[in-house]
């Protein structure tokens, strides 16, 4: 299928960089029962729950049985469910953590009870705990679709940005790297930043305030897509159509991009992510090894209305 | 009898062979009651006789299990209060039901609301109405004032307002209405209850003042324990029948003379220009001087809203913004919370004994030995061994009818639930009692036990202030009595100047002064 | 004579203690119109009010649970549920199995069902409340999980997006409650904010039911002695609650032109701040509408005032916290000043 | 003679009372056990006692604070900046500008200070409870946010990771909390939670304190003629609900080795669910140390139940929901059974 093609150019991508590294230290035998734990933030975004669908049905159709559970972004909800993986004995987790450094101790507990995690999406500030992580390289994606969005400004203007959860290391990592290119026309002047906690409603209320504080404002950026959903329909609330980015890719914001409302988004390939993680965790418990790295990056698609037709719920396809 | 049953012709309501079933209690049983039409119909017995109950009965706030009723001659049976409005039959409860967060004129018309067009309320008429009501009542109120800022007798007074704006009553219930109305407010009340009968209404009278009874009831029926006893006309009887009836026995007030010479013993306590000014100038309590001595009990007399009350809670430390000074056994005393007074050897029985008395979430024991549980102390621990066996001295001390100390304490009577509370206080070995009220909504059987445990500590050299509005009461079991007129000290009496007609004429001195004052 | 006065004296009191948030409210406005330069401007505040309307309408809905001493946590995933129901009908419109059809309804028809069944979520709590004793914090505590939980169940936590409706099927039109009026600059959530106000407001001073209300939470014991049906009430009282929800889940869905199963989440605190503020006791038996309106405005202005300046999320809630406690302490001052009007009222007259 | 019975029956009642969600608590074990094949082994079970300790510690206070008629929102809020204060000190020690030093103090010491930074917290709420009036509801909402906020604001929304200390710096053994005890397979938690559960317990039922506590929630009035400090109580109630809280903040920081401001978030649903499941009336005046940990152990199972069964989390919420109000139900349904034996006692010995 096309999907595999984009896992393989990034495999062989992996590959390159695997050559120099050692084999894994010792194999984790996993927990016991072939019960595969895929843990996510709250599905009810739909980023997380095609990762969280598409990994499932990767695992079942390998002959897992699966458990997919939600932390909510919350660090001890998630070390509790990496308890009771524990102790159902779970052959591998799968993770899409909820804080770099809250998490480690979590992974490193289910590895001393020789269960191997496999993160997705998001790294963890420590290597050699999880045995993959496969993340979504959203500093590359930001820096990517910023650049299409200063384009878009024809280089100059005030514009607006919101933040995600403060909290949450990408919310922190998608603002430094709009930044690290757009700091650099003197001519963008950022006049408002706002966080709306990744939530929808929050970012049309702080929108429609901010529109007031500036009503000169030429162009808006956000942490991710459901933020620019609620943006978009701020902006549509005042007749105005401003050039908008977000983070993620998901349908809602091609559906906006397509409409011309919103200027582009980086699209995380969620599925092909999760997807991946599915199979090294099964080729890691037959034959004791990913073959692969333990970082690899998945690079973000700029998407914007040249190739938006491409995209259908987080998955690419080049047409 | 049975289906074709028609009432006499001089019988309003009749009631057959009701019975109803509490949880475990036969609160009625089998008992029939004539209503006579255009009488005052009285109804006593002791507390818990079931009184209340039958009257819930007729007024549809419950309903029977076994008996049924008659007007005229249809059965009726009223499923809610509403329907036995229709009958024109209303009912004052025992316990104030009023709401405190709305106003006068509200409260008077609650659930009977005028409107324009059936919708938007007509807040002119119920103003109008409300306002001839309390003139007709002789009670002029603020219709504006909210109800929770009225004190008991105004509250008191409200409730049976209510009532007299029906148009159509036929029956009017009153379950106590007096047990905290002043003697001038019953007589108010009196005047209106020989209208209401003189114009055909039918009243129905419960009151444990027996001396009010024989002044206004035409015809008695006496309940025991739930079921009937007997019944005649207040002409034929006398209190004695009634008390022989009610209790199955003879009981009356002990007289009360003892031969001590009060100038030889010493003050325990020196009241000295106690003043409690009132919210928006004058006073509640005014510049009162008394002292009290060993042994002694010190009776208060005085109207509602006398500030007696006010009296006790300056002493107890609740009002601190009160002046005067206070000498407890010559020491000055300087006052700052309940809990202080106590160990100064204070003990309040507060007025009302379900709001301010009782933790009805406790069992017996607990409620008892609530306030001196401090002293119970092993180390940090409480010493139960020690708590129990002071509670069960206190218990036979002073007969307290329970036969297991853990239960709830709401699984007492009336009379016996206001022993646990006066144990309470007795249990912090004070050197002072106040008692407010003492005896309000008790049957004259606890009654009397209330006034056997008051002599008791007298004699042991406990002094006692006992503040009382009936006047039989307090002539019975006082050495000396003060009178307090709108806060005002207007009267003071020993031995055998205590007589009721020189106290009333005291308890009203005080308004004339004030306006004396004030010209 | 003295009666004038007196009543005079209340009437005073009263206003003054409405007064009280109103004042706090000016003392805001002032504040931020110094602070963020375009918060004094026509457009801010209508912006100010739209937000308000969302929460305001929760309020007065909370504000009479609240009176009759109970407590509705669930408005917030009624909210969600609603909007969410909305959503469903109009994007996939009621599939009826057994006949094979799919219905589409006009827009009006999906705002009725949506009300309807709001109000019947509502009355859900009320009968747990009334005929099984349940505390309301509990018994509300526990439908928030529920509607919330059936919310992302109608989509399995996706969202209906593009809400605009279809010419063919009819229902069009929906995004209108999200809008400003015609032509007019004014949000049409502000207009149902105004009119919901008028009529609860009315309602309660005005009719038998409101003194009712009044009465249940003063005394629900003499309530229930008086001949009033208090269960009925009470599960009236959560009826419109519910209903109220209901169509603040409509706004808050036709202004995103989208439904999140999330919408409204927490909201419930938001709406019983804005009904404290306004002076409603949480004891129960006192509050009026007026001030939960001007409650909800002053939770409007600091939210948008702040963001305005440009207030970090971090700084907002701690003043948030501050706000609504201060403003209650005021309140308890103002209470006290007024009883004690009364009472000198009262010895006036004696 | 009669008294023997009726005592007796009592007892019954009492036991039946508390036996009530201990017997729910047996039927959703076997049903999980059957449901899930690894969840009655010793790991799971043990597990699930791990989890059960954050929020049962915080029911116990609630528990307290619910028993004086009151509530504490904050409570989550708190768990937050102690974790927050805890992860600080460890990581950045304590400096002092006008010294120009640094203290990094011994990880009990930093236990302690952050305990009694946790009382004070909880004692502020108390103040602002009894002394200016402020309903519980709404004192703790407001400190609830001012809270959350100083959480966020102590590392500006970052999180404090590596807590494991330096040698060095003396300040190293933090995980000790979130392990298990040396060589048992006890969480230290667990522990934890059963030594303030007993503390709790006997201070309730076995001293003149504890029954203060529940005699001004009973009849406050009553509690403050017969000579009980009632503000007094009220503050300790919730200055001990506070100490709790901190010390869940720090169990939950040292299980993950690191500290992060929105912990805590909404957990004081759960300790208050907790506490109601326990037999604790939201009317005051009821409740037992017991009851509540009982509670919080079917919360508790519940939870990590359907996660081995892998239920959703809609689902989840769904069932949550329906699992407080049925067993608030049954509670309701039991205490007027023994209101009922209590009475037939009273007319026994008439
Ligand atoms: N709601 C109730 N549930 C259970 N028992 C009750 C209830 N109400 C009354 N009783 C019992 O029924 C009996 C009669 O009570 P009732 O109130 O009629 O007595 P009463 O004659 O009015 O006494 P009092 O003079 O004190 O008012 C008492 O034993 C009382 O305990
Ligand atoms: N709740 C209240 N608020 C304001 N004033 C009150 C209140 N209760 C009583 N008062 C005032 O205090 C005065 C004394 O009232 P109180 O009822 O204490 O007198 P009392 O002699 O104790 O009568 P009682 O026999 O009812 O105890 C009255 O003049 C009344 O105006
Ligand atoms: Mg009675
Ligand atoms: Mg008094």
């Amino acid at each position: 299928s096309t999907e595999g093609d984009a896992s393989a150019e990034t495999t062989q991508a992996a590959e390159e960089t695997t050559e120099e590294t050692a084999e894994e230290a010792e194999v984790l035998p996993g927990g016991g029962s072939n019960i595969i734990y895929v843990i996510t933030p709250s599905v009810s975004n739909p980023a997380f729950k095609t990762e969280a669908d598409t990994a499932t049905a990767k695992a079942e159709e390998l002959g897992y049985e699966v458990k997919a559970a939600s932390h909510d972004d919350d660090p001890t909800k998630q070390t509790e469910l990496f308890d009771n993986a524990i102790a159902d004995k779970a052959a591998a987790i799968i993770c899409d953590n909820a804080g770099a450094d809250a998490t480690v101790e979590a992974v490193r507990k289910a590895r001393e009870a020789g269960i191997p995690t496999f993160l997705i999406d998001r790294e963890i500030n420590e290597e050699g705990v999880a045995i993959s992580q496969i993340v979504a390289n959203n500093y590359q994606g930001a820096k990517a679709i910023a650049e299409k969005w200063v384009e878009a400004m024809g280089e100059k203007g005030k514009y607006a940005e919101l933040l995600g959860k403060e909290s949450d290391t990408n919310a922190g990592v998608r603002s430094s790297a709009f930044h690290e290119v757009i700091d650099q026309y003197p001519d963008l002047e950022m006049v408002a930043q706002q966080t709306a906690n990744w939530e929808k409603t929050e970012a049309y209320e702080k929108m429609e305030a901010i529109i007031q504080a500036n009503p000169d404002l030429d162009g808006v950026i956000c942490g991710n897509d459901t933020m620019l959903e609620g943006v978009c329909a701020a902006l549509a609330a005042h007749d105005m159509t401003l050039p908008v980015i977000g983070v993620d890719g998901s349908d809602e914001a091609a559906a906006l991009i397509k409409s011309g409302q919103a200027t582009g988004t980086a699209l995380q390939q969620f599925a092909l992510i999760a997807e991946m993680a599915v199979e090294q965790a099964d080729q890691y418990l037959k034959e004791g090894t990913t073959g692969q790295e333990e970082k690899q990056l998945v690079d973000c698609i700029a998407i914007t209305a040249d190739n938006v037709d491409n995209l259908q719920t987080f998955v690419y396809t080049e047409k | 009898m049975g289906e074709m049953y028609k009432c006499r012709d001089d019988v309003f309501l009749h009631a057959e062979k009701i019975s109803k079933i509490y949880p475990g209690t036969k609160a009625l049983d089998q008992v029939s009651f004539d209503l006579l039409k255009g009488k005052v119909n009285v109804l006593i017995g002791e507390n818990g006789a079931g009184k209340s109950t039958l009257m819930k009965m007729i007024a549809g706030i419950e309903q029977p299990n076994e008996g049924k009723m008659y007007i005229g001659d249809q059965e009726v049976y009223f499923k809610n209060t509403t329907e036995a409005r229709k009958h024109g039959i209303g009912i004052i409860h025992q316990e104030l039901s009023l709401f405190p967060n709305l106003n006068v004129y509200q409260n008077i018309y609650m659930n009977k609301e005028k409107t324009k067009g059936k919708m938007v309320l007509d807040d002119k008429k119920h103003m109008e109405g409300a306002k001839k009501v309390l003139e007709r009542l002789e009670h002029p109120l603020d219709l504006h004032t909210k109800v929770g800022e009225l004190r008991v007798g105004q509250q008191q007074m409200i409730e049976i307002a209510r009532n007299l704006v029906e148009d159509d009553l036929k029956v009017l219930i009153m379950d106590e209405p007096t047990s905290s109305l002043s003697q001038q407010e019953v007589q108010v009340l009196f005047k209106i209850m020989r209208e209401l009968t003189a114009s055909g209404i039918s009243i129905v009278y419960i009151s444990h003042r027996l001396e009010e009874i024989m002044e206004i009831g035409d015809h008695v029926t006496i309940l025991r324990d739930g079921k009937y006893v007997a019944d005649a006309d207040v002409k034929d009887i006398d209190v004695p029948w009634i008390v022989h009836q009610m209790t199955g026995g003879e009981k009356s007030y002990p007289k009360r003379d003892r031969e001590v010479d009060w100038s030889k013993v010493e003050n325990v306590l020196e009241v000295k220009n106690l003043c409690l000014p009132k919210a928006g100038g004058g006073y509640l309590v005014d510049h009162l001087n008394f002292e009290l001595k060993k042994g002694e009990v010190l009776g208060i007399y005085g109207l509602m809203g006398a500030g007696r009350s006010e009296v006790f809670e300056c002493i107890m430390g609740l009002h601190p913004e009160h002046t005067g000074d206070i000498y407890l056994e010559g020491k000055k005393l300087k006052i700052k919370s309940v809990s202080q007074q106590i160990d100064n050897g204070f003990a309040l029985i507060p007025e009302d004994r379900q709001a301010q008395g009782l933790v009805q979430t406790l069992d017996i024991e607990k409620n008892c030995s609530l306030s001196a549980m401090k002293r119970y102390k092993k180390g940090i621990f409480l010493d139960h061994k020690k708590e129990g066996q002071k509670v069960d001295e206190q218990i036979s001390d002073i007969h307290i009818k329970v036969a297991d100390k853990k239960l709830p304490i709401l699984s007492l009577s009336g009379g016996n639930q206001q022993k646990v509370v006066i144990g309470k206080g007795l249990l912090t070995e004070p050197k002072i009692l106040l008692m407010d009220e003492p005896s309000r909504g008790i049957d004259i059987g606890a009654k009397t036990e209330v006034f056997d445990i008051i002599n008791q500590y007298a004699e042991k050299g406990l002094s006692i202030i006992v503040i009382s509005s009936e006047l039989q009461e307090i002539v019975a079991i006082a050495d000396r009595v003060i009178v307090l007129s709108n806060g005002l000290k207007t009267g003071e009496f020993y031995g055998s100047e205590i007589q009721q007609d020189t106290l009333v004429l005291a308890s009203y001195k005080g308004h004339h002064q004030k306006e004396e004052r004030e010209n | 004579m003295a009666a004038k006065t007196k009543s005079g004296n209340n009437q005073l009191a009263m206003t003054l203690l409405k007064g009280r948030t109103f004042i706090v409210l000016i003392v805001l406005l002032i504040f931020f119109s110094v602070a963020a330069d375009n918060f004094l401007t026509a457009n801010a505040l209508l912006t100010v009010a739209k937000h308000v309307a969302l929460y305001g309408i929760l309020a007065i809905g909370m504000t009479y649970v609240i009176i009759t001493g109970g407590i509705d946590l669930s408005v917030g995933s009624v909210v969600g549920l609603a909007g969410m129901i909305a959503g469903g009908l109009i994007q996939q419109g009621l599939t009826l199995k057994m006949f094979g059809v799919t219905l589409y309804f006009s827009v009006p028809m999906v705002v009725i069902i949506t009300a309807i069944i709001g109000a019947l979520l509502g009355a859900i709590n009320g009968i747990v409340i009334t005929k099984f004793k349940v505390a309301p914090f509990i018994a509300t505590l526990g439908t928030m999980y529920i509607w919330r939980g059936f919310a992302n169940l109608r989509s399995d936590g996706a969202t209906f997006s593009e809400l605009a409706g279809k010419e063919g099927l009819g229902n069009t039109g929906f995004e209108f409650f999200g809008r400003n009026l015609g032509g007019t600059g004014i949000p049409v959530g502000v207009i149902i904010l105004a009119i919901i106000a008028v009529i609860a407001g009315i309602l309660l001073k005005k009719t038998p039911f409101g003194w009712h209300v009044l009465s249940v939470g003063g005394n629900e014991k003499a309530a229930g002695l008086s001949g009033i049906k208090v269960d009925r009430v009470k599960i009236w009282v959560y009826t419109f609650s519910g209903f109220c929800s209901a169509i603040v889940g409509i706004i808050a869905t036709s202004q995103l032109v989208s439904a999140h199963p999330a919408t409204g989440d927490t909201w419930e605190m938001n709406a019983i701040a804005a009904a404290v503020l306004g002076g409603t006791s949480m004891a129960g038996g006192v509050g009026n509408i007026g001030g939960t309106v001007v409650g909800a405005f002053v939770i409007g202005v600091i939210n948008d005032g702040m963001t305005m300046c440009g207030v970090t999320e971090f700084w907002q809630k701690v003043i948030r916290g501050l706000v609504i406690i201060l403003a209650v302490i005021i309140d308890q001052v103002q209470r006290n000043m007024q009883a004690k009007m009364a009472l000198q009222a009262r010895n006036e007259n004696k």
